[in-house]
C-alpha cells in the first residue's frame, strides 16, 4: 500500500508554489480589468522564481516519497531548474504579444504554469501512474495553449492536430501501462525493472507493452516516426507557445526516458539500444534534411528541433552515465538556445505582420542589427559552432558516444550538424547579405520583457564557455541512480 | 615571462572588437581604434618573439588553467619553434589589412573591423592553443567572421563563395572533432597536446584519426582536389579578407599537420606520406597550369596559392629536416608575398574597380612606384634567389629530392611554370601598350599604401638575403620532432592492422 | 696590406655597382639625367680595383673567404663567400672593362630616354650580379647570382616595356633561362644529396671519389638505365649553361633579346652574361673531366650550335640579329673548346670575343643611332664616308670576328681549331665543322660590312642627309674596344715571346687537365695556314656577292628557295616550340584542367552534394501531407515497426 | 462461472482496435473524439481485468485516474473543436490541412 504522511509534502514545495500561483492567476484574471492583466504575468514570473528558489533549497535532497511514487533527487532538481527556466522564458516572451493578438485572457499564464507542474511531475515520477498524470497535465495545458489565438485558423488547426495525435499517444501509453501492469503486477518503475530483468516474462507481450509505453515519450520528444505533428503544431501555435513547447515537453520526455530506460532497465539495455540507434539516425536525418526545404523560419526551427532530438538520442545510446550527463547538459544548452531563437521571432513581431518567412528576415542585419546579431548567435549555436553553447553540448554528446564505442554514430551526428549548417546559414545569408524588403512593415513593437529574455539567452549562449565547468559538473552530478 | 603574454596577445583584438561593437558608430574612431588594437597585438607578438629562446625545443610561455576538468579540457596555451613565426605573421598582416581597408571599406565599417579583429583573435588562438578542444574552438570561431566578411563586403558573387567556403571548411573540420574525441578516449582521458604527444597510439587509432585530421587540414591547405573553394573565396573576399585568407588561414592546415599529424601519428604519417606527396605534386603542377589561363587577377593569385601550398605539403611530408623547415619557411614567405600581391590587387582595384587582366595593360607608365612593388613581389613569388620565396622553395625541393628523386624532379618543374604564369600576367598588366586610355590617369600609390607595402617589401628582401635568424628559431623544435620520429622507427600501417574487424 | 684590407678591397669591386644601383634605383627621380654620374664612376673604379686583383693573382695570391652563413638547416650549411683565382681575375677584368665602356657608350646612346635613371640602375645591378657570380665560392651562391643576372637581362630587355615585342622578348628570355636553371637546380640537388656539399673544392674531391657510382634513371618506372653519377651531374650543370649561354636548342631567346637597347645587347648578350655558361663549365672542369661522355656532349653541342647559328646568320636582315646569331655561334666555339679539354683556350676566346663582339654591337648601335632607329641592313648602304669612325672600328671588329691573322679573333679561334684537330677522331670531325663555321662566319661578317657601309645607299632620301657621326662619348669606347679587339689576341700568341701568356696564367686553375701533346710544328703550321685561307676565302665570296655582283644573292636564294626560307625562319625553332609546347599546355590547362577538371568534375561534385540534399529535402517534404490522419497512421505504423524490429531481438 | 481472463483481454484488444481504426478512417472530428475515448476505455477494461486477476486494488485506482483524465480530455477536445468550427464551419478533418510540407 502507498504510505502517505504530510511531512513529505515539503519536498514538493516548488510544485505547490507553482500550483498556488497558477490558480491565483487564473482566478484573478476573471476579476482584474483587462489592462492590468499584464500585471498577472509579473505574478506568474514571481511564482516561477519562487519555485526555482524552492527547488534550489531542496537541491541536496535525495528522498523517495509516498513509497517511491515520487523521487526527489538531484536528477529531479536539475529538471526542476530546467522547467522553471522554460516557463520563465515562455511567460516573458508572451507578455506583449498576447495583448495585441488573441485577446488578453490571463489564464494563458496559468496554463503555462500548470504545464510546468506537469513536467516536474513527470521528471519526479517513480511510478508510471505519476508519469501518466504529469504527462496529461502538461499535454492538456499545451493543447489549449496551442490553440490560444482562437480567431486564427492556423492556431485552431495546430490545436486540433496536437490534441488528436497527443491523445492517441497517451491512449497507447495507458494501454501499454495496463499490459505492463498485467505482466508485472505493479506500476512502480523500479519494481517493473527488477521483475523484467529477472526474466521469465513472455517476450512479445513485454516488448509490445514497453513499446507502447515508450511511444508517448517518443511522441513528446518528436522522435521519428512520431514527429509528424511537430512542424504543423509549431508553425500554427503562437510563437511564445512554440518556444515553450519546443523546450519543456522535450526535456520532460527525455527525463522519463532516462528514468525508465536507464534506471529501470539497465539489464535490458542491449535490447533497446539498437532501437535507439535506429531512431536517432532517422530523427537526425529527417529533421535536418527536410529543414533545408523550408521557406518559413519558424517551420525550419521546428524541423531543427526534431534534428536536435536525434542528437540527444545519441546520448542515450550505450546507456552510459557519461551519456546521461551529456543528455542533461545538452538539454540545458538546447533550452537556452531555442528559447532565444524563437524569442527573436517574437521580438521582431510588428503590429500588423508576424516575422516568420525568410523574406521577412531579408536585410535584418541593416534594419535591426541587435536582433540580427542575436539570431546569428542562436543559429550558430544550433549548428554547433564554438564558442556558442550548442558546440559544447554536441561535443559532450559525441564524447559520450565515442566513449560508448559508437564512433561511427558520432561521425554521422557530426556530418548531420554539418548538413544543418546549410539551412541555418540561409537565414544568416538573408539577414546579412540581402537587401531589406522594400516596404519596411513598420517598427517592431517594444517588448521589454521579451527583449530581456532574449538578451539573457544570447549572453548565456555566447558566454557559456566561461561557466562551462560548473554546468558540466552539475549535469554529471544529477544523474539517475544507475 | 611573468605575465601571460600569449593570452594577452590573443585576446587584445577580441576585447577591441567587443568595445567596437558596443561603441557608438563613428567611422574615424573605429578605424583608428582598430589600428591601435592590432598594433598593440603586433607589439606584444614582437616582444614575445624577442623573449623566445630558440635553443629550447619544448613549449614556451606556457599558460595552464583548468577549464572543464570533468571532461579533461584545460585552457592551455604555449608556443614553440614551429608556431612562433606564424603568430608574428598574423599580427603583421592584420595591421596591414586594417591599413588597406582604410578607404576601401565604406559600408558597415564598424562591423568590418569587429569581424577582422575577431578573426585575428581566432588565428592567434589556433597557433598558440595547446589543448585540442581549445585548438578546435579557435579553429571554428574563425569560420563565422570570415563567412560574414566574404558574404557582406565581398564582390559580386560573394554569397555563393561565402557559403561554399563555410560548408567546405565545416565539413572538413567536423571530422577532426571526432578525431580529437577518439584521441581523448584512447589517449588517457585528456586533451592536453603535450601529454598526448607522449602517448603511443595503436595502429588503427593512428590510421583513422590521421585520416580524420587529414580531411580537415587538407581542405584548409587546400590540397588538390578539395581546393575549389579557394578561388571563389579569394576572388569574392574584400582585399583584407583575401590577405587574411591567403596569408594566414591556409597556413593553419599545414600547421596542423606539423603540430598534430606528424608527431602524434608517426606510423600513419609514414603510411600516407607517398599519397600526400603525390597529391602535393598534382597541386603544384595542376595549380600552376590552371593559373596559367586565368583571366581574373585575384583568381590567378588564388590558384597560384594552391600551387605554392603544394610545395608546403611536399616539404612537410618529405619527412626530413630540410623539407619540414623549408615547408615552414615557405608558409611564412608565401604569407608575406601573397598577402602583398593581394594588397596590390586591392589597391589597383580601388582605382579601376576591375579585376580582369584585360582591363589593364602598360600601366607601369602611369604608376611607376606601384609597378616596382608589383615586380618585386612577383619576382619573390616565382622564387627568385635573393628574395624570400626562393629560400623556402629550395629547401622543400631539397627535402623532396632527398626523399625521392622523381618527386624532386617533378616538383622542380613548378619553378618554370611559376615563372611562366607570373611573368605573363605581369607583362599583360604592367607592360605592353596602354590599351585602355583611361589607365593613363591612374593615381600612383599614396603614402598610406606605401606604408602598407613597405614592411612586406623589406621582409621579402631581408628574409631572402639573410634568412638564418628566422630559420634558427625552428631548428630546436623540428630536430626534436625528427628525433622522435626516428626514435619511434615509424613503420607503415597495413590495412589489416587498420581494420582489425 | 693585411688580409682583411685586401678582402675589403676585393669586395669593393661588386659593392660599388650595388651602391650605384641602390642610389639610382631608390632616388631615380632625383638623379634623372645625371644618373650616369653615379654608375659610371662606380664601374670604372671597380675596373681599376680588378686590375689590383690581377696584380695580386699574378704574384700568386689567391683568396678564399666566406662572409656569412646564408642558410643552415641540419646538414645543409651554405654561406655567402668570395673566391679569387686566375680564372676569376680574367673574368673580373673582362666584365668590368666591357661594362665600363658600355656605361660610357650608354651616356650617348640612351640620351633623352625617359627611363634613363632606371636604365643605369639596372646596368649597375647587372654588373654587381655578374661580378658576384664570378666571385662566388660555392655552387648555390653561383646559382643565386646566375638567376640574378637572368633577372637583370629580363629588366633590361624589357626596358622599353611599352613595346609588346620587347615585353614578350623579356618574358621569353627569363622563361627559357628558367628552363636551363631547372637542369642546373636539379644538378645542385643531386650534388648535395650524393656528395653532401656545394662548396667548389669539396665537390671536386667528392666527385673524384664518386666516379664509379651510378644512378638508375628508370628505377621508379621499373626500367634499368644506369648513368654514371658524375656524368649525370655534369650534364645537368651543362643544361643550365645551355640555357644561359643560348646553346641549341635553348638559343631561341637570344635573338629576341635584341629588342633591348643596343648597349644591353653588347654588355649582356655578347660579352658577359651569355659567357657565364662557359665560365661555369670551366670552373667545374674537374667534374667534367671525370666524365668523357659529358665532355663529348659539350663538344658536340658546341660544334652543332656553332655551325647551326652561322647558317642562320647568313640570311638575317636585321643588323643586330646577324651579330646575335654570330654570338650564339662563337659561344658554340667556346663550348667546343671546353668539350675537348682546352678550357684555357675557351676562356681566352671568351675574352677576345667579349671585346670584338662588344665592339660590333656598339658599332651596330652607332649605325642605328646614326640612322635614327633603322635596323634593316637592306635599307642601308654606303655609309662608309658618312660615319667613318664607326666604319673603321666596325671593320676591325669584323676582321677580328672573321679570324683574319694579327687580329684577336684569329689567335683564339685558331687555337681552338688546332686543339680540336689533335683531340682524337671526334676532335677531327669537330675541326671540320668548325672550319666550315669559320668560313660562314667570315662570309656573314663581311656581308654585313658591305651591305651596311659599301655600295650605293638604299636609304630614303630625307633619312640620308640626317645621317650623322655618333658623338665622341660613343666613338671613344669604340676606339678603345677596337684596340682591345686587336691586341687582346697577342696575349695568347703560342710561338713567340715566351709562349701563350694567358695559357700559363690560367695554368694553375686547370692543372688537372690532361695535356694534349703537340705532334709537330710543321703540321701545326699547316693548320694555321688552312684556317687563314678559309677566312680570306669567306671574305672574298662575301666581296663577290655583295660588292662586285649585287644580283648574286637573289639568284642563289631563288635557286634553293626552301633552304633559304628555312634559314630565314631560324629553322622554324620558334614555331616548333610554340606548336609543341606553348599552345598544347595552354589548350590543356584552359579546356581540360580548368574548365573540365576543376569546374565540371570537382565543383560539380561539390555542388551536386548540395543539390542532392536539396532534392531529398523537397521529396521528403511531401510526406508531410498536412492530414492529421496520415500522421496518426505513421504513429500506429511506427509503433508496429518498432515492435517488429525489437522482436527481431537484435 | 467466471469469465477467463483471456476473453476479457481479447475484448479490450478488440475495443482498442475499433478505437484506432475509427480514428484513422472516420472524417468527422466528433467521431474521432469518440474513438479516442474508446481507446482509453479499452485500457480501463484491461486494468480492471488484471486488477481482479491479480487481486490487487492498484489497477482499479489507475482506472479512476484514467477516467478523470478522459473526462478532462473530452472537455478540452470539444472546446478546441468548437473554436475550429466557429472559424471553419466544418468538422471534417480533411479540410484542416492549411499547413503542410
Amino acid at each position: 500500500m502507498i504510505q502517505f504522511n504530510a511531512a513529505d509534502l515539503v519536498w514538493l514545495l516548488p510544485e505547490i508554489i507553482l500550483f498556488v500561483t497558477a490558480s491565483a492567476v487564473v482566478l484573478l484574471s476573471v476579476i482584474v480589468r483587462p489592462e492590468a492583466r499584464s500585471g498577472l504575468a509579473a505574478l506568474a514570473v514571481i511564482g516561477a522564481l519562487a519555485a526555482g528558489w524552492a527547488a534550489y533549497g531542496l537541491s541536496d535532497g535525495n528522498v523517495e516519497l509516498f513509497s517511491r511514487m515520487v523521487i526527489v533527487d538531484p536528477f529531479a532538481t536539475y529538471f526542476r531548474y530546467l522547467f522553471v527556466l522554460a516557463v520563465l522564458g515562455g511567460v516573458l516572451l508572451s507578455v506583449r504579444t498576447l495583448q495585441t493578438e488573441g485577446g488578453n485572457r490571463s489564464e494563458y499564464y496559468g496554463l503555462m504554469l500548470f504545464a510546468a507542474i506537469g513536467m516536474m511531475v513527470m521528471a519526479e515520477a517513480g511510478d508510471l501512474l505519476m508519469v501518466y498524470i504529469g504527462l496529461e497535465l502538461m499535454s492538456l495545458s499545451l493543447y489549449i495553449l496551442a490553440g490560444f489565438y482562437r480567431r486564427e485558423t492556423r492556431s485552431n488547426e495546430a490545436a486540433i492536430k496536437y490534441f488528436i495525435l497527443g491523445t492517441l499517444a497517451s491512449g497507447i501509453f495507458v494501454y501499454g501501462l495496463s499490459l505492463l501492469y498485467g505482466l508485472t503486477g505493479t506500476t512502480s518503475i523500479r519494481a517493473i525493472g527488477e521483475i523484467v530483468s529477472a526474466g521469465g516474462l513472455s517476450r512479445p507481450a513485454l516488448v509490445l507493452a514497453l513499446a507502447m509505453v515508450g511511444t508517448a515519450f517518443a511522441f513528446k520528444v518528436a522522435a521519428v516516426p512520431f514527429h509528424m505533428w511537430t512542424p504543423d503544431v509549431y508553425e500554427g501555435a503562437p510563437t511564445p507557445v512554440t518556444a515553450f513547447m519546443s523546450v519543456g515537453p522535450k526535456a520532460a520526455g527525455f527525463a522519463v526516458f532516462l528514468r525508465v530506460f536507464l534506471e529501470a532497465f539497465p539489464a535490458a539495455q542491449p535490447d533497446w539500444n539498437n532501437l535507439v540507434i535506429v531512431l536517432s539516425i532517422l530523427t537526425m536525418a529527417v529533421g535536418n534534411i527536410i529543414a533545408i526545404a523550408q521557406t518559413s523560419v519558424k517551420r525550419m526551427l521546428a524541423y531543427s528541433s526534431i534534428g536536435h532530438a536525434g542528437y540527444i538520442l545519441i546520448g542515450l545510446v550505450g546507456g552510459t552515465a557519461v551519456g546521461a550527463g551529456a543528455v542533461l547538459f545538452y538539454l540545458l544548452m538546447y533550452t537556452i538556445t531555442n528559447l532565444g531563437a524563437f524569442g527573436i521571432l517574437v521580438v521582431l513581431q510588428r503590429e500588423k505582420g508576424r516575422v516568420e518567412t525568410l523574406d521577412d528576415f531579408a536585410g535584418l542585419g541593416k534594419t535591426h542589427p541587435a536582433a540580427a546579431l542575436g539570431m546569428l548567435i542562436f543559429l550558430f549555436s544550433l549548428t554547433g559552432i564554438p564558442p556558442m553553447a550548442g558546440f559544447f553540448g554536441k561535443f559532450y554528446l559525441f564524447t559520450a558516444a565515442v566513449k560508448a564505442g559508437y564512433v561511427w554514430l558520432a561521425v554521422l551526428g557530426v556530418l548531420m550538424s554539418a548538413v544543418s549548417a546549410f539551412y541555418y546559414l540561409r537565414v544568416v545569408l538573408a539577414m546579412y547579405m540581402q537587401e531589406p524588403a522594400a516596404a519596411g512593415a513598420g517598427e517592431p513593437m517594444s517588448q521589454p520583457s521579451a527583449v530581456l529574455a532574449v538578451t539573457i539567452a544570447a549572453f548565456l549562449t555566447v558566454g557559456i564557455g566561461i561557466l562551462l565547468n560548473p554546468l558540466l559538473s552539475l549535469a554529471a552530478a544529477s544523474l539517475p541512480k544507475m | 615571462m611573468k605575465f601571460p603574454i600569449l593570452s594577452l596577445t590573443t585576446y587584445i583584438p577580441l576585447i577591441g572588437a567587443l568595445y567596437l561593437l558596443f561603441m557608438k558608430e563613428h567611422e574615424g574612431m573605429v578605424r583608428r581604434l582598430s589600428l591601435a588594437v592590432s598594433l598593440a597585438a603586433l607589439a606584444l607578438s614582437v616582444l614575445m618573439l624577442g623573449h623566445f629562446d630558440p635553443k629550447s625545443a619544448g613549449f614556451q610561455f606556457v599558460e595552464n588553467l583548468e577549464w572543464a576538468p570533468s571532461l579533461g579540457i584545460s585552457y592551455k596555451m604555449g608556443v614553440d619553434g614551429i608556431s612562433v613565426l606564424f603568430i608574428v605573421l598574423t599580427t603583421v598582416l592584420t595591421v596591414l589589412c586594417v591599413l588597406v581597408s582604410w578607404t576601401q571599406v565604406k559600408k558597415y565599417v564598424r562591423e568590418f573591423h569587429v569581424a577582422l579583429l575577431v578573426i585575428e583573435s581566432a588565428m592567434l588562438g589556433v597557433f598558440s592553443a595547446l589543448d585540442l578542444v581549445l585548438f578546435y574552438v579557435f579553429w571554428e570561431v574563425m569560420l563565422i567572421p570570415m563567412f560574414l566578411m566574404i558574404g557582406i563586403w565581398g564582390g559580386p558573387n560573394r554569397v555563393y563563395a561565402a557559403v561554399k567556403f563555410f560548408l567546405y571548411t565545416l565539413a572538413g573540420s567536423v571530422l577532426m572533432l571526432i578525431g580529437i574525441i577518439v584521441l581523448y578516449v584512447h589517449g588517457g582521458k585528456t586533451f592536453d597536446v603535450a601529454a598526448l604527444l607522449q602517448v603511443k597510439f595503436a595502429a588503427p587509432v593512428q590510421f583513422w584519426v590521421f585520416l580524420a585530421f587529414f580531411v580537415a587540414f587538407a581542405v584548409k591547405v587546400p590540397m588538390w582536389p578539395v581546393h575549389t573553394w579557394l578561388p571563389d573565396a579569394h576572388t569574392e573576399a574584400p582585399t583584407a579578407g583575401s590577405v587574411i585568407l591567403a596569408g594566414i588561414l591556409i597556413k593553419m592546415g599545414a600547421y596542423g599537420f606539423l603540430r598534430f599529424s606528424l608527431p602524434m601519428f608517426p606510423d600513419a604519417t609514414v603510411t600516407f606520406a607517398p599519397y600526400i606527396l603525390a597529391l602535393s605534386l598534382v597541386a603544384i603542377i595542376y595549380g600552376a597550369l590552371v593559373t596559367l589561363v586565368q583571366t581574373d587577377l585575384k583568381k590567378l593569385i588564388a590558384y597560384s596559392s594552391v600551387s605554392h601550398m603544394g610545395f608546403v605539403t611536399l616539404g612537410i611530408f618529405a619527412l626530413n629536416r630540410q623539407g619540414i623547415e623549408g615547408g615552414i619557411m615557405q608558409m611564412v614567405n608565401h604569407g608575406i608575398i601573397t598577402g602583398a600581391l593581394f594588397l596590390l590587387i586591392g589597391i589597383i582595384y580601388e582605382r579601376t574597380h576591375s579585376r580582369e587582366i584585360s582591363a589593364y595593360g602598360g600601366i607601369a607608365r602611369s604608376v611607376p612606384r606601384y609597378a616596382s612593388f608589383f615586380v618585386l613581389f612577383v619576382l619573390a613569388s616565382l622564387g627568385l634567389p635573393g628574395l624570400n620565396g626562393f629560400v623556402g622553395e629550395f629547401l622543400v625541393l631539397l627535402g623532396a629530392f632527398q626523399r625521392d628523386r622523381i618527386v624532386g624532379v617533378l616538383a622542380m618543374t613548378g619553378i618554370i611554370l611559376a615563372a611562366v604564369y607570373l611573368l605573363w600576367m605581369t607583362q599583360r598588366v604592367l607592360f605592353q601598350e596602354m590599351t585602355h586610355p583611361e589607365n593613363e590617369k591612374l593615381a600612383d600609390i599614396d603614402t598610406r599604401e606605401f606604408i602598407t607595402l613597405l614592411p612586406l617589401a623589406v621582409l621579402v628582401v631581408f628574409l631572402g638575403v639573410y634568412p638564418n635568424p628566422a630559420l634558427s628559431v625552428m631548428h630546436a623544435s623540428v630536430d626534436q620532432m625528427m628525433a622522435k620520429m626516428e626514435a619511434h622507427k615509424a613503420a607503415a600501417i597495413t590495412w589489416a592492422q587498420a581494420w582489425p574487424f | 696590406m693585411t688580409r682583411s684590407v685586401v678582402l675589403f678591397r676585393d669586395l669593393l669591386i661588386p659593392i660599388l655597382p650595388l651602391a650605384a644601383f641602390l642610389v639610382n634605383g631608390l632616388f631615380g627621380r632625383w638623379t634623372r639625367e645625371k644618373a650616369h654620374w653615379v654608375s659610371v664612376p662606380a664601374v670604372v673604379l671597380s675596373f681599376l680595383l680588378s686590375l689590383f686583383v690581377l696584380k695580386d693573382v699574378l704574384s700568386g695570391v689567391n683568396t678564399y673567404a666566406s662572409l656569412y652563413r646564408w642558410i643552415t638547416v641540419g646538414a645543409f650549411d651554405v654561406s655567402v663567400g668570395v673566391m679569387i683565382d686566375p680564372l676569376t681575375a680574367v673574368m673580373l677584368i673582362v666584365v668590368t672593362s666591357v661594362s665600363s665602356l658600355v656605361h660610357i657608350y650608354s651616356i650617348g646612346y640612351m640620351h633623352g630616354d625617359k627611363g634613363y635613371a632606371r636604365f643605369f640602375a639596372y646596368l649597375s645591378l647587372f654588373t654587381f650580379s655578374m661580378l658576384m657570380l664570378v666571385l662566388s665560392n660555392n655552387l648555390l651562391e653561383l646559382f643565386v647570382f646566375w638567376e640574378a643576372v637572368g633577372l637583370c637581362s629580363y629588366l633590361l630587355i624589357g626596358h622599353w616595356y611599352d613595346r609588346r615585342s620587347a615585353a614578350d622578348a623579356a618574358t621569353k628570355a627569363f622563361v627559357v633561362n628558367r628552363v636551363g636553371d631547372f637542369g642546373f637546380g636539379l644538378g645542385l640537388l643531386l650534388i648535395f644529396v650524393t656528395l653532401g656539399t656545394l662548396d667548389y673544392q669539396a665537390v671536386f674531391l667528392g666527385a673524384k671519389a664518386a666516379t664509379n657510382q651510378t644512378v638508375d634513371l628508370l628505377a621508379p618506372f621499373g626500367g634499368k638505365l644506369d648513368v654514371g653519377l658524375v656524368t649525370l651531374i655534369a650534364l645537368l650543370l651543362f643544361a643550365g649553361a645551355m640555357g644561359k649561354s643560348a646553346q641549341l636548342p635553348l638559343h631561341v631567346w637570344l635573338p629576341d633579346a635584341m629588342e633591348g637597347p643596343t648597349p644591353v645587347s653588347a654588355l649582356i648578350h655578347a660579352a658577359t652574361m651569355v659567357t657565364a655558361g662557359v665560365y661555369m663549365v670551366a670552373r667545374m672542369h674537374p667534374v667534367f673531366e671525370l666524365s668523357p661522355s659529358a665532355m663529348a656532349t659539350v663538344a658536340v653541342v658546341g660544334g652543332g650550335t656553332a655551325i647551326f647559328a652561322a647558317t642562320i646568320g647568313l640570311v638575317q636582315n636585321d643588323i643586330k640579329r646577324v651579330v646575335a646569331y654570330s654570338t650564339v655561334s662563337q659561344l658554340g666555339y667556346m663550348f667546343l673548346a671546353c668539350g675537348i679539354g682546352a678550357y684555357g683556350i675557351a676562356i681566352f676566346h671568351l675574352m677576345t670575343h667579349a671585346f670584338f663582339k662588344g665592339l660590333l654591337f656598339l658599332g651596330a648601335g652607332s649605325v642605328i643611332h646614326a640612322l635614327s632607329g633603322e635596323q634593316d641592313i637592306r635599307k642601308m648602304g654606303g655609309l662608309r664616308n658618312k660615319i667613318p669612325a664607326t666604319y673603321l672600328t666596325f671593320l676591325i671588329g669584323s676582321l677580328s670576328l672573321a679570324g683574319v691573322p694579327l687580329f684577336a679573333g684569329f689567335f683564339s679561334k685558331d687555337e681552338i681549331l688546332t686543339r680540336a684537330f689533335f683531340a682524337g677522331d671526334l676532335g677531327r670531325v669537330l675541326w671540320g665543322v668548325a672550319l666550315l663555321g669559320a668560313l660562314l662566319t667570315a662570309f656573314y661578317a663581311f656581308r654585313l660590312v658591305y651591305l651596311v657601309f659599301h655600295g650605293e645607299t638604299r636609304l630614303l632620301p630625307d633619312a640620308a642627309h640626317h645621317v650623322h657621326e655618333s658623338p665622341p662619348v660613343m666613338t671613344v669606347p669604340l676606339w678603345i674596344l677596337a684596340v682591345l679587339a686587336v691586341f687582346s689576341g697577342w696575349v695568347g700568341i703560342p710561338l713567340i715571346a715566351g709562349g701563350d701568356k694567358i695559357g700559363h696564367f690560367l695554368e694553375p686553375v686547370f692543372k688537372g687537365v690532361a695535356h694534349v701533346a703537340h705532334a709537330d710544328i710543321r703540321l701545326e703550321f699547316w693548320l694555321i695556314a688552312v684556317s687563314v685561307i678559309v677566312a680570306l676565302l669567306g671574305i672574298a665570296v662575301a666581296d663577290m656577292f655583295y660588292r662586285t655582283r649585287p644580283a648574286m644573292p637573289d639568284k642563289v636564294a631563288s635557286a634553293w628557295p626552301r633552304f633559304y626560307s628555312l634559314l630565314l625562319n631560324k629553322w622554324w625553332f620558334d614555331e616548333i616550340f610554340d606548336w609543341a609546347i606553348v599552345r598544347p599546355t595552354r589548350r590543356i590547362s584552359e579546356a581540360f584542367l580548368w574548365k573540365v577538371a576543376d569546374v565540371r568534375i570537382i565543383d560539380a561534385f561539390v555542388n551536386g552534394v548540395g543539390s542532392v540534399t536539396q532534392q531529398a529535402a523537397a521529396s521528403w517534404r511531401r510526406i508531410q501531407t498536412g492530414l492529421t490522419q496520415d500522421y496518426a497512421m505513421t504513429v500506429v505504423l511506427g509503433l508496429l515497426a518498432i515492435v517488429a524490429v525489437w522482436l527481431a531481438a537484435w | 462461472m467466471t469469465i477467463p481472463l483471456s476473453w476479457v483481454l481479447a475484448l479490450s484488444a478488440v475495443v482498442f482496435g475499433i478505437g484506432v481504426i475509427g480514428l484513422l478512417t472516420r472524417r468527422n472530428i466528433l467521431i474521432l473524439l469518440m474513438s479516442l475515448e474508446l481507446i482509453l476505455n479499452a485500457a480501463n477494461i484491461n486494468l480492471v481485468a488484471f486488477s481482479n486477476h491479480l487481486h490487487s486494488m492498484r489497477g482499479n485506482v489507475i482506472v479512476v485516474f484514467t477516467i478523470a483524465v478522459a473526462a478532462a480530455e473530452a472537455a478540452v477536445g470539444l472546446a478546441i473543436l468548437l473554436a475550429l468550427f466557429r472559424n471553419r464551419r466544418t468538422v471534417n478533418l480533411d479540410e484542416v490541412r492549411e499547413m503542410k510540407g
